[in-house]
């Protein structure tokens, strides 16, 4: 991404926008059908559970701090990588 | 699931405004289809015996819609607490590490 | 939808034709793919034992069915949800 | 995949036929990612015990291959003809509802 | 796609180049995750084990293999498909 | 993920240039999302008796992101080492097939 002028990085960063909005969407939605996988089993009520929906914040919880553990991890082996230049990059 | 648009900008532009409801018909879509997926593996056997929707399997569909939405609203308010929580200073411990890619 | 005005809503209904195309094939092959993975197993043969067929033919009728059910129940809870303003939409 | 656009439509533009070869393009990458995900789930033990394709894994291929495209026939008939059934007048029971979200 | 003129085709050929590079990116990604998801089980370690190793890259052969594989039948059989008329194309 | 686009093309446009870091953002956030799924299906059981990650599920989590880039390096020297093989004459048996879509 280096190679970009003021201006394209600019232009980027307004198409990045969108996408972060996307990315973001998927990933609430992925949480919702995570959690509702894991948690909801029984259908013999309308209604959620107790125990149903104390699964549910205890999986939002762990699913949202497990992802922000991972994207930390990510990052500095993404930045190890690309500083080590074990494989060429641009 | 307009919801999880809050408010408060003003006065949007047409290509905005466009904007905002195609992404929003994408959220309710991507919803749909996630539930499709769930409740069908959770409600219809996998062996077909029957053609038609058997009683128990309609009950059990119906049911399945409504515990999804209960899901999302309890998944969505948890978010919204959360971020209400850290921009009022009291940063949780968790979330918020995955928007930020 | 509401806020916008008969042109932009004329513009947004242009785009969505797109999308229900696409829409409408990504249910086509997820179907093709569910009842394929669910009903064909025995690769002893080239062609589709006749179990297997009628299996097909079922799962198709029932996830169509199944899904034509999903979709009034979430139109309706989709509704529901905005009327009672139990969550705050625009 | 050709055969789910049925024709008619008189004298398309340049736009709309570039769109149409598009989405048929689309489709069939879409099927074929599908196969192969099916297929390899089926035919290859996720145990990798050598690096090639034995006898029994690439006859299961072949047939998996041939199978699949079947099932997209049959599915593919069906449901044209349900749709015309209902075009004629006496809707059956299930169908469609997915189709006007 | 025969219904198209030559420049129509052009068009049309720009628009898929693009398409591909993301078709051969998706195509990557499933290979690492697949590959990932059947050999690596042990998290007693940091680092691949070198039976993990292994089983990745004789996964990484045999699923390219099988692609390939996967892609000459498919290309036979729509082949077949489209000259029999069996199914009315266009 | 840079590493996926060997370089040498002289000059670059504007718009190209724009559309390479675009694509290598999606390439970086495609695979994110897929550890995140990886990871979270190896390391946490579905379960949720806690809301808290425990020392286990952390260590864990460290060591598949590492697992992970493990993997992905693999992967990719293989399918350059083969590309490389193929364009010098001797082409493999297999690979390859998948791109002439």
């Amino acid at each position: 991404m280096d190679g970009l002028n003021a201006s394209e990085q600019r232009e980027l960063a307004g198409r990045m926008e969108k996408k972060q909005m996307k990315e973001f969407m998927t990933m609430y939605s992925n949480l919702v059908q995570r959690c509702f996988d894991d948690c909801v089993t029984d259908f013999s009520s309308k209604s959620l559970l107790s125990r149903e929906e104390g699964c549910v914040m205890r999986c939002v919880d762990k699913f949202l701090k497990g992802s922000e553990r991972l994207g930390q991890r990510f990052q500095e082996q993404n930045a190890a990588m690309a500083q080590s230049g074990q494989l060429p990059g641009r | 699931m307009s919801f999880l648009f809050g408010g408060g900008r003003p006065q949007p532009s047409s290509a905005e405004k466009i904007a905002a409801a195609e992404t929003e018909i994408e959220m309710v879509s991507d919803m749909f289809n996630r539930l499709v997926s769930s409740c069908t593996k959770k409600c219809l056997p996998p062996t077909y015996a029957e053609a038609d929707l058997n009683k128990g399997e309609s009950v059990c569909l119906d049911r399945c819609v409504s515990k999804f939405f209960d899901v999302n609203v309890k998944v969505s308010e948890k978010m919204q607490g959360e971020a209400g929580q850290r921009q009022g200073g009291a940063a949780g411990g968790g979330g918020g590490g995955m928007f930020g890619m």
